[in-house]
């Protein structure tokens, strides 16, 4: 299979923002319906921006749900109590979640391994009680309702969110640009960086590379990115859950960049498409869904360490030599 | 689902229902379930190719006869799901009902049930599938405020008409009401305030509330204090818990401190098992009657009668009350005969009567439109299981019957047999909260 | 007339003074490493620390590296205080080490190790310019690939390679900072003859351009090529001086060789 | 509001030391196969959980408490041992978390399974009737039955403690904390002490979930609130520490009493704050090792 697949391979390596967004483009027509469509697209962003500081710098989070509910939060709550514009609502969602990043990241980042794991969960709970307990502002355990854009007029069209199809494209719109900046950073020095600080921290400090600030920026970074991913999301469903600041939300950014295969650069998207589509097809069929997802799940881990996509370029790369970083 | 202990066993058919799979399903429970699954994949995989082909119809004509569609997002796995999965059969049952009586000239009814997993987002995202991919026609079912109110934030962008069967004091208030909600269920502000008239002239009028720490819990506290007033109780201390804790000594002490005469216990399912429990581990039943807004059938059953010896509580629907109630006896008969003898819980009676209303209302207004049913349902006066009903004007809130009842711990005749009618409360607009609290104008 | 003179003398001195250890003493709990060592390094110059295991030669390779701080004493590179600094200031103000056990990024390729060392000196917060574009480095990489004989070898990840090849390939990362000070811990541990005598070379070949500090157990090892060697023992200063000194001092014997 | 009489003082501490009994019961069975195996054991919840099912199943088998508290923790225990050798024991050497996520989604299986097993609204479980109803302590009534739960949870830890402490196995895992290496040199089979320590561990949890079984509502989703609350016991005493587990669990139980007591929303809080001041003060735990994990 791999001669077959090695020039497809190699041309998606090359232009991968261009390749992930054509093929977006024509996602709508492989979904049963859009709204799942749209799910995938935000929660792919999710683990990709969790991904930057999983996969690629090989630190795992488990308070990333802060910075999704934030971003969504500080978006709905823009429109819903300052009747703000959308596209400044959007804005502010991803401020605040980068903020709330840099807080949290300046605290997480001096410990390590699981006990850094297990600060960010602390601290990504604290957040959680705290828009739990702002009752007045963000509707608490209700959640935030009435987060909806009214129909708007746009280069002689008139844009409606509440047609899936326009919402979609859209939404598509800011993840594009997102991934496209993803990916620059990859490719850029300080991308370099943070794989070297991944693989050895040590060495990393002996060349002259400050740790603990990489570390800190890319954790500011991966935060605004799943902020954006939030208030996208704010948007999509027109309600903020409390539970989207939830640790097991965190869980689910973990389990979508496992299974799609971390520190890959599509991977987190395949990860987070193939688990909501399971999730979404595994829950009509039984009631014991649990049970199949954990499974799967397990097998990955056991068997495709790499997650799917992961595995995919192992093949291409044992056919080839082990160069591009896709 | 084979149980190794004897506990309700909820009824694993997951999609339409047909009389002669209802025949089978006690017969063999696992092989309907498959047989289930097996037709779901095949529908799953029809829908997808429909779908895949035309990813753009968003309002596709219907040809005479196609069915009425009615989505139904309801917290199948987690916490509720006895709840849940019972509001289903109920449901199910009303279609069968409707289906045999010939539908609406011609058009039969197909229930779409999907699993919200008591998630918020879950359920908004659920609903866009029913809307968006199913094109459904109604929206009945929820079984937590939080997902009422994000299915009803869904809903009504889109004038989709949703009947709630939760509670909730907010799907009334204006900030989240529509023309196209409408609210089967009780809401905080009735249940509390009937359990209130009941209980405090009787127990005493030194109260400690326990309360979960979200809005259900504090809108409950809200209307026994209301009601309260009028009977001079005073609130010695309304403690508040994390919802879903799984201990509650820590509290107990105070409380005991306190030495109320009543303990109200405004949570609901497992923290009301869990903290009924533990109060009655540290004796506090010995001084003080236990009271709980909403006392459920479910999770009285799944917390044995030790926990719950004495406790009082409200509900909107007990299948005791059919000796009373023979509206109540014609609805638990055709419950028994559908599901092999077993008996509707009060939230799975809800889901009966919310999808009854909003057919009843299709076949008044004669069209599945959301404004003329709309119209209908806010006109409709009915008698479903519990006596009558009507949706008021302003809020489409139903106004109906309150029950109160007590738990048993001896002389049960079955496991079903586990309350005893204390009191009915008749429906009354006074017991609301007025419109303009609300902030409906008019 | 004469005053400015012995300044220009003074400041000869400091000039050709490199990096100089000044009382330094390290405990571990209650366990004493180090016991008031001060010793200077001139530029330009090899030299090697020895001692028999347990000297405390690592843990002052660590002290001068700054991996570790010393409990007291202090430090000077270039006459400045540079105690205590985050280790990344040491390799920006010119001070490279390559580590006792092999320390390379495992899975990235030997060339991309090099790259990121090198890169270290262009583009240190760059986020938005493509690395390609960075061509100097890729190429500066290149050559120091060569120069520690792994040309050939540098598409190969690195924890692929040989054991002294990775030795080789830190070399080579180390140099990448072209430090003026460059510390290796033990070069040529585990490595076969032939490697060490190519590691052998390679070092001398460096310590023309630049001063360059070894720790080695192996004495005969540094006698050949070192200027200098500096004796520790039970963590204190037991002598220093050219390898004859050295071969002369009594002290030094009696250690090594258990006489008298 | 109650004045705050030392009397209402020493029964919430009594009661925070109950509830920390738990805690420190789930926290040294996490402790013990993190510190020998490096393996974050996510299903630790899920095992507690099975536990609870068990317990109660072998009860109203076997007809006693007794029986089942022997019964279950054997149970539940092969069960891990399973675990660990099918499903773990692949993983090893590949960094911590593949066996966190791994065992992550055991849990979901398991829960599953309960669920099946028992349907899902769980069984309704009691207090066996000779150590039902209250004693007055003298400074107001406290549940027989938790009385008993801090005395179990005692004699456990100290039993752990003399099997730690003299026998060879409990060399061994000493051992083993400090530096897995030492136990190969030892030239003990690695692979059957770890699957002990995991069916150990496992076992451990099984049994705080019968001993919780009575006082709590028993359902399949019992164990994920469970779960983090014993991580948090767990990091913040310091990952492999027994010591630190039971002493964790502990204050863990009687700062949310307390804060229970005093401010009862924030009591689920408390405990989180109280974990990230330890990590940030002390990043290896009370009793962590420094440096472990690097």
């Amino acid at each position: 299979m791999a001669p077959l697949l090695t020039p497809v391979l190699t041309l998606i390596a090359r232009h991968r923002v261009l390749s992930v967004l054509l093929f977006l483009l024509i996602f709508p027509w492989l979904m049963p319906y859009e709204a799942l469509a749209v799910n995938i697209l935000i929660f792919g962003l999710y683990a990709v921006g969790f991904n930057l500081l999983f996969g690629y710098t090989g630190m795992l989070s488990f308070g990333h749900a802060a910075f999704l509910g934030v971003g969504s939060y500080l978006t709905g709550m823009s429109i819903v109590h300052a009747h703000l514009h959308w596209l400044i609502a959007i804005a502010i969602g991803v401020g605040a979640s980068g903020l709330v990043g840099a807080l949290m990241g300046h605290l997480a980042i001096r410990t390590r391994g699981i006990y850094f794991s297990m600060v960010t969960l602390a601290l990504g709970q604290i957040v959680y009680y705290g828009f739990y307990k702002a009752e007045r502002w963000t509707g608490g355990e209700n959640g935030l309702r009435g987060v909806t854009v009214p129909a708007f007029e746009f280069a002689g069209l008139t844009i409606d969110f509440t047609n899936p199809v326009t919402k979609y494209y859209v939404m598509l719109g800011f993840v594009a640009i997102a991934l496209g900046l993803v990916s620059r950073i990859l490719a850029s020095p300080f991308g370099a960086v943070i794989e070297a600080i991944r693989e050895n921290e040590k060495r990393a400090a002996a060349c002259g590379y400050d740790v603990a600030r990489s570390k800190l920026l890319v954790f500011v970074l991966s935060a605004a990115i799943c902020g954006l991913a939030g208030s996208l999301r704010a948007i999509h469903l027109s309600v903020v859950p409390i539970d989207s600041l939830h640790y097991l939300q965190s869980g689910q950014a973990v389990m979508m960049c496992l299974l799609g295969g971390m520190g890959t650069f599509f991977g987190p998207f395949v990860g987070a498409a193939v688990f909501l589509y399971l999730e979404d097809v595994v829950t009509t069929l039984t009631r014991h869904w649990m049970a199949v997802v954990g499974t799967i799940f397990m097998v990955f881990i056991l068997f495709f360490p790499r997650g799917i996509w992961g595995s995919l370029i192992g093949r291409w790369e044992r056919a080839t030599t082990p160069s591009a970083q896709t | 689902m084979s149980t190794l202990i004897p506990a309700p066993t909820p009824n694993p058919e997951h999609s339409t229902s047909h009389a002669d799979q209802h025949a089978d399903q006690h017969a063999a429970p696992q092989a309907n379930m498959q047989a289930t699954s097996r037709r779901r994949l095949l529908q799953a995989g029809a829908a997808g190719t429909v779908l895949a082909g035309a990813p753009f119809a968003i309002n596709i004509v219907r040809a005479q006869g196609a069915p009425i569609k009615i989505g139904f997002p309801t917290p199948l796995t987690g916490a509720f799901s006895a709840e849940a999965q019972d509001q289903v059969r109920a449901a199910e049952l009303a279609v069968k009902e409707f289906n045999d009586g010939g539908g609406f000239n011609g058009r039969k009814v197909e229930l779409l049930v999907r699993d919200d997993k008591l998630n918020p987002g879950e359920a908004a995202s659920r609903t866009l599938e029913l809307i968006e991919k199913d094109k459904v026609d109604f929206i009945v079912g929820s079984l937590s405020a939080a997902t009422q109110l994000s299915i009803n934030a869904v809903t009504r962008e889109r004038k989709v008409i949703f009947n709630s069967i939760s509670q909730s004091d907010a799907i009334n208030e204006a900030k989240d009401w529509s023309p196209y909600t409408f609210h089967e269920a009780l809401n905080p502000h009735m249940t509390a305030g009937a359990v209130a008239r009941y209980a405090f002239p009787k127990y005493g009028k030194k109260v400690v509330y326990l309360t979960a720490d979200y809005a259900y819990g504090h809108e409950m506290v809200r209307g026994f204090e209301r009601a309260g007033k009028a009977l001079g109780a005073t609130t010695l201390a309304d403690i508040r818990h994390p919802l879903g804790a799984a201990d509650y000594s820590a509290f107990l002490p105070r409380i005991q401190a306190l030495k109320p005469d009543i303990l109200v216990l405004c949570n609901f399912g497992r923290d009301l098992v869990n903290s009924a429990k533990q109060a009655t581990d540290f004796g506090l039943k010995e001084s003080t009657r236990l009271v709980a807004p909403v006392l459920l059938f479910t999770s009285r059953v799944a917390g044995g009668a030790d926990a719950f010896e004495g406790v009082v509580g409200g509900t909107s629907y007990y299948w005791g009350m059919e000796d009373s109630i023979p509206a109540a006896k014609a609805f638990n008969d055709k419950f028994r005969r559908a599901y092999g003898g077993a008996v509707p819980s009060d939230y799975g009676a809800l889901g009966y009567a919310g999808v009854r209303s909003v057919l009843q209302a299709v076949v008044n207004a004669k069209s599945t439109d959301s404004d003329k049913v709309a119209d209908a349902l806010g006109r409709l006066e009915y008698n479903w299981y519990k006596g009558n009903q009507f949706y008021r004007k302003c809020d489409h809130q139903s106004v109906q019957s309150i029950i109160i009842v007590e738990s048993k711990s001896k002389g049960m005749k079955d496991k079903n047999d586990v309350f005893s009618v204390a009191s009915i409360e008749a429906p009354s607009e006074s017991n609301l909260r007025s419109c303009s609290e609300l902030g409906h104008k008019g | 007339m004469n005053a400015p003179l012995i300044q220009r003398h003074a400041m000869d001195v400091q000039a050709d003074i490199l990096i100089e250890a000044r009382h330094i003493s390290r405990q571990f709990g209650a366990f004493q490493a180090l016991t008031d060592i001060s010793v200077q390094f001139r530029a330009k110059h090899l030299c090697a620390i020895i001692g028999p295991n347990g000297a405390g030669k690592s843990t002052f390779f660590n002290i001068l590296s700054g991996a570790i701080a010393p409990s007291s004493g202090s430090v000077l590179f270039q006459g400045q205080d540079i105690t205590g600094l985050e280790p990344h200031e040491y390799a920006r103000r010119g001070i490279a080490k390559s580590f006792q056990i092999t320390n390379v990024f495992k899975q990235l390729s030997a060339h991309e190790n090099v790259r990121v060392a090198v890169q270290m000196r262009h583009a240190r917060f760059d986020f938005f310019s493509p690395r390609a574009k960075l061509a100097g480095v890729a190429q500066t990489a290149q050559a120091l690939l060569e120069r520690v004989g792994l040309a050939s070898l540098g598409q190969k990840p690195a924890g692929d390679l040989a054991h002294g090849q990775q030795r080789s390939l830190e070399v080579a990362m180390a140099l990448a900072a072209d430090p003026q000070l460059l510390l290796m811990d033990e070069p040529t541990a585990g490595m076969s003859p032939e490697e060490t005598t190519v590691m052998m070379d390679l070092i001398t070949e460096l310590a023309a351009e630049r001063t360059v500090i070894l720790v080695e157990h192996k004495m005969k090892l540094v006698m050949g090529i070192c200027k200098t060697l500096i004796v520790l023992h039970h963590g204190q200063l037991l002598a220093q001086g050219s390898p004859e000194d050295i071969r002369a001092n009594p002290e030094v014997r009696r250690v090594y060789l258990g006489q008298g | 509001m109650v004045e705050l009489t030392p009397q209402l003082l020493g029964l919430q501490l009594v009661t925070g030391v109950a509830l920390g009994a738990i805690y420190a019961l789930l926290a040294v069975g996490l402790s013990l196969i993190f510190g020998m195996l490096t393996v974050v054991n996510f299903a630790h919840g899920a095992f507690f959980m099975v536990g609870a099912f068990l317990g109660i199943y072998f009860q109203t088998l076997t007809g006693s408490f007794a029986l089942s508290l022997v019964i279950t923790p054997l149970v539940v225990g092969s069960v891990g041992m399973l675990a660990e050798r099918f499903l773990v024991r692949p993983l090893y050497g590949r960094g911590i978390d593949y066996p966190l996520l791994l065992t992550f989604g055991l849990s979901y299986v398991l829960i599953e399974l309960m669920r099946v097993l028992f349907g899902i609204e769980g069984l309704p479980s009691s207090t066996p009737a000779m150590l039902r109803g209250s004693v007055d302590l003298g400074i107001g009534r406290f549940p027989l039955y938790r009385l008993v739960l801090i005395g179990a949870t005692a004699a456990v830890v100290l039993g752990l403690w003399l099997m730690i402490e003299k026998t060879r196995f409990g060399l061994i895992i000493r051992a083993g904390s400090r530096d897995p290496e030492i136990v190969r040199v030892l030239g003990v089979d690695v692979a059957r002490v770890w699957l002990l320590v995991f069916g150990l561990g496992t076992a451990i949890a099984g049994l705080s979930g019968v001993l919780a079984a009575p006082t709590r509502a028993v359902n399949p989703e019992m164990g994920i609130t469970v779960l983090a609350e014993s991580f948090v016991v767990t990091v913040v005493g310091g990952m492999g520490s027994l010591m630190g587990a039971v002493v964790a669990g502990l204050l863990v139980g009687v700062v949310f009493s307390m804060t229970s007591l005093l401010a009862p929303e924030f009591a689920e809080l408390s405990i989180f704050v109280l974990m990230a001041l330890v990590l940030l003060v002390r990043p290896q735990g009370l009793f962590g090792k420094a440096g472990l994990m690097g």
